[in-house]
């Protein structure tokens, strides 16, 4: 296994060399909110908008035949980045929250009913969270939560309690946005599975990171977004097992998720169409795709091998700081996430004081509000690396965490 | 322009061979193209060998649908259900000599979707069948 | 009133330069269904990329700073160029189809109950049907449709009869896909306002092609498509009333349309927020912003001229063809939009030789099955114009129906 | 740095000046900003000419938004209501000092909506109050 080689992934990074303030370079540590994108992205949307932009599916002129053609391709792509078994098994949705609710509103509407479970996990972006909330206040369906423990990975046993009580769905996070846990996917969905409860899991922060690999984990429903995966905003996917979407009925009514439209009734398209109403993102889809492309390129092997490298320095850099408190796992048992506090200083000030030394860091309760009422704290700054990051970018954080040190004492 | 509409594509969609219905039949399934309208049946007799002794389409659409209909017609009679089951997405550009994009492609293998979804028994023509 | 100066916008135009096949330059007559993007919108696309790219809303660092101000200051855009009181009464949605479906999902599922009537129009396209379909299956709503008359009209008779059965919403297209025909909106929303019900306005055809002030025509809500208007894909617009805005219910629950969140409940966050749920079309959003402002410099009147010089020219030598037979209203009565027939001959043939020609057209149903049905047809082909085509163009266009006229005489 | 945090706001947050509440008390309002969990809670006794005789606030969060919280509160003891309600987000940046992008202002602007709500006697602090 070759390691990635961060200086020339650096260069395909237009952005890496912005300066944020005058003579203070980027120090971009902000990936888990979302990525940068590489060249290669950038001039897919450009090529699009300049060569060969039309409205897909139903045209017949060069155009539209070209960019159906990288529109479907680009589902290919991502496909197989997953190892889906085919690609109308996946669907193109605007990002994983999208994602999360067309299960919820089609899948679940149809399927569960009042007093039905849920099992959810404390450690769940507001995305995994909120449109269960909706369901539960609406259709009173039932939530319960895997507790997170002490060392910020779930509680397997209470997982275990709560499946005797037969939910019909465990829906969770691979990958914590906050602690960085990387939670134990093909056993809890073997686990769900032996309960008779089908599965969904939230891999915005994993299939960026990790190779994920669907028929592996044998996963129910995949969510993912783009952006956070050196692609373009304004796109994301759901991965689904065949049978499931086949009898889901249709999200979003509109073009092109048709067969038939008669002035009172209409007969839905097959997948994948069904479920993409209107014109759909194109181009960015077609960026997706892409994306996809420049990550198999170095190999995910080689990315996530590369994240474990800068997450064991940054751990045992950060830690040496008096006063810094970092959340999650060790780092052998964790993404490439790093959320603490500092002191009693709130993480706001500390952001911001970072932002003047160039450092992008996010401060808050990044989505996960409940995780951190869990850990009793309001928010958290939190430093994320990703392929283009290396270890004097660090260094630069310490740094800059000293100074706030300075500036507060 | 001699690349896109042949001659025998022309010909084929004005002057059918194989256009019309088979009553009584052994087999008969019909279905439409829905974006365009496009529609076509097809109407078999089979006999005790499981081949195909007579073949009929009927419907309407483009040219590219209605000619590759007939000639597809054309080319199943005398052949075993098992010979047509192996037919694909190859064998009808063949018969029409072009390249198609996505959107016509649909339209030429609407005939071949009817005809296998016929043979299979099958309630409904999915894409899957002409791949 | 000065013309627009049409040979200087194309040179904004890349697409414009593309030759479709060996020696043949692309003639773009399809901006029905999608409009070709200035170069502004490319390079606003590229900028963001290559240099602000962040994840907004909840970011402290320079990028998101940046990247938050760029996405708020489109949507104040977008709400000037419809005149909307004020920016947090525009929704950022995929399209016009989504639009229209958190229509459908949050307003009228809250407020419609069984036996409830919606008045629609044959003319709809299959955006403005289904969803309202879908909650007569589930919800038992009804509906009813305005017909279309000879003329390509509305038969506003009829439309006046109905509203005797009390509707709740009268939800309609300001411009015909098709037909090209332009509703009196005003006239239709000030009946429905008399009758007791609210409206939607789709804008997708009307919002790019002529001044829509959503004031003026007292629209409850109106919607519409970026990439229509020289924007990106993946991005849409919804307008409401705010009394109507604040008293929805959400519809995707996720990041960001939240205030608070704990483990089994939510608090919505306030308008536009509360509808956009997730990492937002980020890109998409300011290059819709800067699309707008190329409108909004060459004027929505100057446009509106252009069209309808384009129109008349397009009809008269249309007309003059034996066996084309145009769909819709005389020219001073529509849009640039001429959907035809031509003899017996299908119009996806009609569509594939015109393309050889470089000639770019729709073959189809576009969208508005019910609409064909009711003309007793399958399908037209339709040629559409904007501010970069050229009456030469339309040379173009006649020059290749004769063309395929002699191939299937 | 000194543009950032001038030490008047690191001051007023270390050692803020009007930091209690008030019992009993004619104005009381309280609220969050969801973003960070910041929360600011104004107390205020008013004379017979509605003016403010004393005034307090309560909270946690971010420097800015607490030693904005101490400013403010500290500036309005002796104004009318009517004057209250004419402050703005302008208003506030001054007594800071500084700039601030969209997150900060909200931190900054968090007691302003407090006051002003409390003041208009509103169920809940809307944005707009500070535009
Ligand atoms: C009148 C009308 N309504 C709705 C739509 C749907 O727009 P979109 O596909 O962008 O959602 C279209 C575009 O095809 C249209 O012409
Ligand atoms: C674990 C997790 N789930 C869901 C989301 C939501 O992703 P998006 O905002 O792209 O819908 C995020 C990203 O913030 C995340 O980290």
């Amino acid at each position: 296994m070759t390691a990635l080689d961060v200086k020339k992934i650096r260069a395909d990074f237009p952005i890496l060399d912005r300066q944020v303030h005058p003579g203070v370079p980027l120090v971009y540590l902000d990936s888990t909110a979302t990525s940068q994108k590489p060249l290669v992205v950038i001039e897919a949307l450009n090529s699009f908008y300049r060569t060969y932009n039309a409205n897909i599916h139903r045209g017949i002129h060069v155009l539209a035949e070209e960019a159906t053609a990288m529109y479907e391709d680009s589902r290919v792509k991502v496909a197989r980045f997953i190892n889906a078994p085919s690609a109308r098994q996946v669907i193109f949705t605007r990002n994983t929250t999208e994602s999360i609710n067309l299960v919820a509103y089609s899948w679940a509407r149809a399927n569960l009913k009042s007093g039905d479970l849920i099992i959810l996990t404390e450690m769940e972006h507001h995305s995994n969270l909120i449109p269960w909330h909706m369901l539960a206040f609406e259709g009173g369906v039932r939530l319960e939560f895997i507790p997170v423990n002490e060392t910020g990975s779930l509680d397997m046993q209470v997982y275990q309690e709560l499946l005797k009580q037969e939910p019909r769905l465990v829906a969770f996070t691979h990958m914590s946005n906050v602690l960085g846990t990387i939670n134990p996917a093909a056993e809890i969905i073997r686990r769900a599975h032996a309960a008779g409860a089908i599965t969904l899991l939230d891999g915005a922060q994993s299939v960026p990171h990790l190779s994920v690999d669907v028929q592996e984990l044998d996963a129910d429903f995949l969510v993912f977004s783009a952006h956070k995966m050196l692609g373009p905003t304004g796109i994301g996917a759901l991965y689904g097992k065949l049978e499931l979407l086949e009898n889901m009925p249709p999200f979003l009514g509109g073009g092109d998720m048709i067969k038939t439209v008669h002035l009172r009734s209409f007969l839905p398209n097959s997948l994948p169409h069904k479920f993409e109403a209107g014109t759909p993102a194109i181009s960015e889809a077609i960026g997706f795709g892409s994306a996809v492309e420049y990550l198999e390129g170095l190999g995910m092997t080689q990315v996530e091998a590369h994240e474990q490298e800068m997450i064991h320095y940054a751990l045992e850099r950060l830690e040496e700081i008096p006063g810094v408190r970092v959340y999650g796992p060790p780092a052998e048992h964790k993404g490439a996430v790093a959320a603490f506090t500092l002191e009693d200083i709130h993480p706001h000030d500390v952001a911001q004081i970072l932002d003047r030394y160039g450092v992008a860091v996010r401060a808050g309760h990044h989505c996960a509000q409940p995780l951190h009422e869990k850990l009793g704290i309001p928010a958290t700054t939190r430093a994320s690396f990703y392929i283009y990051n290396m270890p004097h970018e660090v260094d630069q954080l310490v740094a800059g965490i000293y100074q706030v040190k300075k500036m507060f004492s | 322009m001699e690349d896109l509409y042949r001659e025998v594509i022309i010909d084929h969609y004005k002057n059918p061979q194989y256009r019309g219905k088979l009553e009584p039949h052994d087999i008969s399934f019909e279905d439409d193209n829905p974006l365009c309208g496009d529609h076509i049946r097809i109407d078999l007799r089979i006999d005790k060998d499981s081949r195909v002794n007579e073949a009929r389409f009927d419907g309407h659409g483009c040219a590219i649908s209605q000619a590759s209909a007939d000639l597809l017609t054309e080319s199943i009679i005398g052949k075993s259900l098992e010979e047509i089951k192996t037919l694909n997405k190859q064998d009808i550009l063949d018969m029409l000599g072009i390249e198609l994009g996505p959107v016509r492609l649909k339209c030429a293998l609407l005939s071949l979707k009817v005809l296998k979804a016929g043979i299979y028994g099958l309630g409904e023509a999915s894409d899957d069948l002409v791949e």
